[in-house]
């Protein structure tokens, strides 16, 4: 038994903090954080140049071929440096793609998201839905034909600029997967500001979209693996992207303890701030071996994986709340203002915390496999 | 024991009302349009409407142009206020700060200038206490005043200051003697805000609005007749004021946490999850009641504290225990309502982003007017009578 | 509007104070909480002579006639000094007797249960039923003339050495309160000993026990009317008990946090105990608020009763048990034995969380109120 | 990262499992029956069946008749005496405590006298540290020894020793320069339970039985053999020995923890309220599942702390991150227990009154092996290097 990250694991994070250090400084994310997408073209161009479009996808569409814990350790620094983007989204969406790789037309799309000509999205949510695939009832309707799509999806992160859309739809009651250019007639995006402006929202409408046969990439069970597999590695993805931004509120916290003084010596030596700092290393160090159990679990098809995906998730998302209300709290009134980043963190942590199922949510799905069975 | 409102509680609440029913302004809130003049205009009339209606400084004697309004009945006022939905009150750190200090320790020259100008709002007061490397400590301040002539010369920077962008004078915390143990060398000054060298900077808030002021001093000079109190003696001097003013905050606050409440429980009854109503769900429902029972709590809470405050004429610290009760209670409260109303909640589209604003703006009850940790020192040491902690 | 008790309602705790001093010292509750029902005629004839046992009912039936104000401020009281026995219980089962007081036989038993001839209690649960009266389905058999009983009732609170039993049943599909005497041919009462041994449990069973038809003293709107107020009254007085017990456990933690000294000075003096002992003290405060402010309504008939009585037990309910789970740590390891009388509050407070209905079950009822309406 | 078991330590494991389904005496728990001397006995060949096997001080070196186990595989053993419950081992201290301080600081004939005998169970240990007036401040103890001839002659009192009862040796901190820095003048001494003078008193607990002792030490004579390392070095010497025992608890804790949730799900579903079954109640299947992910990250998080262990020989204070978390979450998992089973788990009849015993047993886990107080301090100083609290 061996929980370290590898070396080259441990060796894909530092060349990911070196080109976060150098391309993504603070500075930049409170630039791109403005824009409708906080998509920056060249900072993806380097993403794809070291791979990580393609990480964990097999060799014969270009990709590197790696496992969910190499995924998580790249989304863990991603956390760190609050990477603005729809890097989360797209590789995920991609999952879809490869899940469903032996359609042709999916095949060609995974092969343009790895090499970084087009940006994925899936479209799962509709107004007042939950997560999880119950909740779609957006449906094609074929008629004399013709195959249209008429309705919207909304809340779908990372939806502003993308090139490609995989909509979750009904077809005839079953789950089917569809591909649809962004930029069709009838498809319309709008950017709809949300708490995390690092990772901007926006709502889908489709408007007598037509949809050919063969952009119904999957249907029924297929359609079902393929989001599935997405709302897991999706889940990995979360949880460690909240486990490096924790990191990073913690040691800011840390940090800030041992310089501020008040009455006379640093505030860190106080009981009180001690507590909340020890607390916040406990929910760290939780959160991280409970999103690297998860992702490891994944990558070795454990039968455990629906647990350990819940626990890291229902985990990961009340801790990262935690952590960093911990943190605005002992850097006090500077941990409040606009100018300290640590409201960045704060906002991803929240916004993350509903990404891929609340905790609540989470809960339920864990009670049904502990008490159902 | 008797929790309704005495005969002479309820007339002053119906003649407040009454008051109110014909004097609110017809644009009943005014939106925080921070940069528009106007937007300030219209507070400075709504303070000078109360004012010339005798609800100004209800709490203040008689003899000052106040109304000597008991404790509860600040409290019932501050509700009624908060319940039309009446525009914020500008003069409010004149009221309920400054005016008071100046009653207890200003000169005569000082109660004819100051208090019937804070009264008809013409003076809009701030308070420059909190420095950024004297926050939970305010007696560290190092913002000093320099005797020149018949003037001080102040410099130094003060910062969490409300108002400042708009106030006419400022009520300032300077260190005087340099030698003398940190709470024994701090003086008052009432600084003009229109002094040269006073320059002010908006702080922007995690919530992206600006609440607060960064305030520079650059040799500022006030007059020695502005010296509130005796020299060296500021910390007493607004110590006092200060414990005055956590305490009445009651019925004003309740009411505002009271309209979240009020306003989740409206959106948990709209909307759904998957067709099923937020407020059916009953996990939902156990946390909705919970943010309901600790909010009614804290409204019996201030009232039991009001009814003691109304017997020993000076409030004790009963001020942090409800400081500490309402901070956390309402972090909780919006937590729930982050919960319950999910997805939508942090949408900037929803309700005008007002969620997502309550939620960052939570954040910093347990912060302003003294962290919970000194309001948590203050409860073991003060009420309790732990040893003091170091 | 006026919080604080008045001079009276002190005076009434005071002489409770110096009663108990005098009669129940923790030796003695000790002594007491070895036996079956914690009972102590002695101390129970000095509650009569008090006037205790009518405190709140009428002067018609030789009651003092006080408010539900005065209630709770004894209870405060019994609470302080651990006080075992079923006067709680007793007390809260003399309420229905008076909602019923028109049927002679109630009035009859009432007046002797002020006299302190006679224990009573109320029998309402059933194996695995909630608190509330929904779960009432022990029912008369009325056959041939004849009115029989047959089942069980359990976790009935002061059932050992009760004199008369006020049953919740189903007469015809009707909520009934049918008094039994505890001594009638086929009533077999067993201790149940629980988590706390200064108000005992019982079961009792009723093996073909006859009823006569003016032992029937209410049915329908009458029953559910007179266990209601039986629910509220009981409500309050737990509440006020869990208020009493909270504030001996505060003073006996900070007590012990001023004396006890670790690394040169009083565990008091750091933060840590601090914030605990602050914490601690706000619950009790704020449960008291919460108590008297229920006890008040309910005699007012406020317009909020219901809501009032719920916020009470929900919040006492948690935060007795929180103040006592502070209590013990801030003690350390001597909190933790048998020899210190912490356990004894710890305990029966951790009884009180569930009488009467736990937090749980009180802010489901709030939720009906706020939610359903 | 691979969470897998190596071929090494699946056949560690399956190893042990095989002794086991040989060698696990018949009645498979002994119950806790601390008056019977057979109860006692039973342990005792328990322990003397294991040496026998091989499997007694499985992380000792193998010179000294260990297994030379990891960490890991120290675990795996933990975890399947856990599984297969097994009888408790009344060797426990000797093994995990006073075995390796031995071995680390003992003279050659402390060794060869005590290893055999901790190992085949004819020496039960006990640990001497706790005082009355000792509590978080250990090295504050004020047990004394004086120098006599060739003899120590002790006084003082311990309190909170497990199996002080039955032991046949104590492991004894005493204060033995009265002038130096309290943590300088402490030594170690191996007592004999049975000299003279030694007297032990049960300690009844809230939960009703006795699980600890007070011992009194009158006049004890300990021979100056008998003193562990160097004379006032016995601070560092058991500080050592004590982070190395608290890093070693993580499986076998763990399957009792999980007995406790097993049992609850058990229960949940056999269980109705008014026709429904607890474990569809929607508010419990959240608190349900919230102690099942506490449970299980606490089985990972306790992995890898070994696996980081297993890297960097000494334990750092990985031990207090596990304790402060399995501490805190054992009394939230039998909370939950206590409000989810409801009124029947309040009966001392339901299950042999098993789950009043937990809760109130389970008080103790914060305060036991150092407080969470203290887990923090340690947290915030060693882990995250913030100054000194004072």
């Amino acid at each position: 038994m061996q929980f370290d990250l590898t070396k080259p694991q441990k060796l894909l994070q530092e060349s990911a903090r070196t080109l976060f250090r150098r391309r993504c400084s603070m500075g930049r994310v409170r630039e791109l954080m403005e824009s409708d997408s906080a998509h920056d073209p060249e900072l993806w161009q380097e993403f794809v140049d070291q791979g990580w479009t393609g990480l964990v996808f097999p060799e014969e569409v270009d990709g590197l071929d790696l496992g969910m814990v190499e995924l998580a350790a790249l989304m863990e620094v991603m956390g760190e440096f609050c990477v603005p983007g729809p890097f989360l989204n797209h590789l995920s969406a991609s999952v879809v793609l490869n899940e469903l790789r032996n359609h042709d037309l999916a095949r060609a799309r995974l092969r343009e998201a790895i090499a970084g000509e087009s940006r994925i999205v899936v479209a799962l949510h509709e107004t007042e839905s939950r997560w999880g695939l119950n909740g779609v009832r957006l449906a094609l309707r074929r008629e004399a034909g013709r195959i249209t799509l008429e309705g919207s999806k909304s809340r779908v992160s990372g939806a502003v600029e993308a090139d490609w859309i995989l909509a979750a739809v009904r077809d005839d009651e079953e789950l089917a997967v569809v591909l649809i250019p962004a930029n069709q007639e009838g498809v319309t995006v709008k950017a709809t500001p949300a708490i995390d402006p690092t990772r901007p929202m926006g709502e889908i409408h489709f408007d007598g979209v037509l949809i050919t046969e063969d952009h119904v990439l999957g249907r029924g069970e297929a359609a079902l693996g393929a989001f599935t597999r997405w709302l897991q590695v999706g889940t990995v993805m979360t949880c460690a992207d909240l486990v490096g931004g924790m990191q990073w509120v913690l040691d800011a916290t840390v940090e800030y303890a041992k310089s501020r003084e008040q009455f006379g010596r640093p505030i860190g030596s106080y009981q009180m701030i001690q507590e909340q700092c020890a607390d916040m290393l406990l929910w760290v160090e939780s959160s991280r071996s409970a999103a690297y159990y998860a992702a490891w679990a994944l990558d070795e098809g454990d039968p455990d994986t629906g647990r350990a995906l819940s626990m890291a998730k229902a985990y990961c998302s009340d801790a990262g709340r935690e952590v960093g209300n911990r943190g605005v709290q002992v850097h006090g009134g500077i941990g409040f203002t606009w100018e300290h980043d640590l409201h960045l963190y704060y906002k991803r942590a929240k916004a993350s915390e509903l990404l891929y199922g609340d905790a609540t949510f989470h809960r339920e799905l864990l009670a049904k496999l502990i008490l159902d069975e | 024991m008797d929790l309704r409102l005495t005969p002479g509680e309820c007339e002053f609440r119906d003649q407040f009302r009454a008051w109110l029913s014909e004097n609110l302004p017809e644009e009943p809130k005014l939106e925080g349009q921070e940069s528009d003049p106007d937007y300030w205009e219209g507070l400075r009339s709504w303070q000078r409407k109360l004012s010339e209606g005798g609800w100004a400084g209800v709490s203040w004697p008689k003899a000052y142009g106040g109304r000597g309004a008991t404790p509860i009945e600040e409290s019932i006022y501050l509700g009624e206020l908060a319940a039309s939905k009446a525009p914020e009150r500008v003069g409010v750190i004149g009221e309920g700060l400054v005016g008071p200090t100046i009653i207890a320790a200003g000169t005569e020259e000082q109660k004819s200038t100051f208090l019937p100008r804070i009264l008809d709002g013409s003076h809009i007061w701030c308070q420059g206490f909190s420095e950024p490397n004297s926050g939970s400590d305010v007696a560290s301040l190092s913002t000093k005043a320099v005797l020149e002539g018949d003037e001080y010369v102040v410099n130094g920077q003060k910062i969490w200051t409300s108002f400042a962008q708009i106030a006419d004078w400022c009520l300032l915390l300077v260190r005087t003697d340099f030698d003398a143990p940190k709470h024994r060398g701090i003086s008052c000054l009432l600084v003009d805000m229109k002094s040269e060298g006073v320059s002010v900077r908006p702080l922007r808030q995690m919530s992206g609005d600006s609440g607060f002021n960064e305030v520079f001093f650059t040799n500022v000079r006030v007059p020695v007749r502005y010296l509130l109190g005796e020299l060296n003696e500021g910390w007493k001097i607004t110590i006092t004021a200060l414990m005055n003013e956590r305490a009445n905050l009651g019925s004003g606050l309740y009411m505002m946490f009271k309209a979240t409440f009020d306003e989740l429980v409206l959106r948990a009854k709209e909307l759904t999850r998957d067709g099923v109503s937020l407020a059916e769900d009953p996990i939902n429902r156990q946390k909705i009641a919970q943010s309901f029972l600790e909010l009614e709590l804290f409204r019996v809470n201030s009232n039991r504290a009001l009814s003691q405050i109304s017997q020993n004429a000076t409030p004790g610290p009963e001020g942090s225990i409800l400081k500490l009760y309402w901070s956390e209670m309402n972090q909780r409260l919006v937590k729930t309502a982050m919960e319950v109303l999910g997805d939508e909640a942090q949408m900037e589209s929803f309700d005008h982003g007002k969620w997502i604003y309550r939620y960052l703006r939570s954040r910093g009850n347990t912060i302003e007017a003294g962290t919970s940790e000194i309001q948590r020192n203050i409860i073991a040491q003060r009420v309790l009578g732990l040893a003091r902690s170091y």
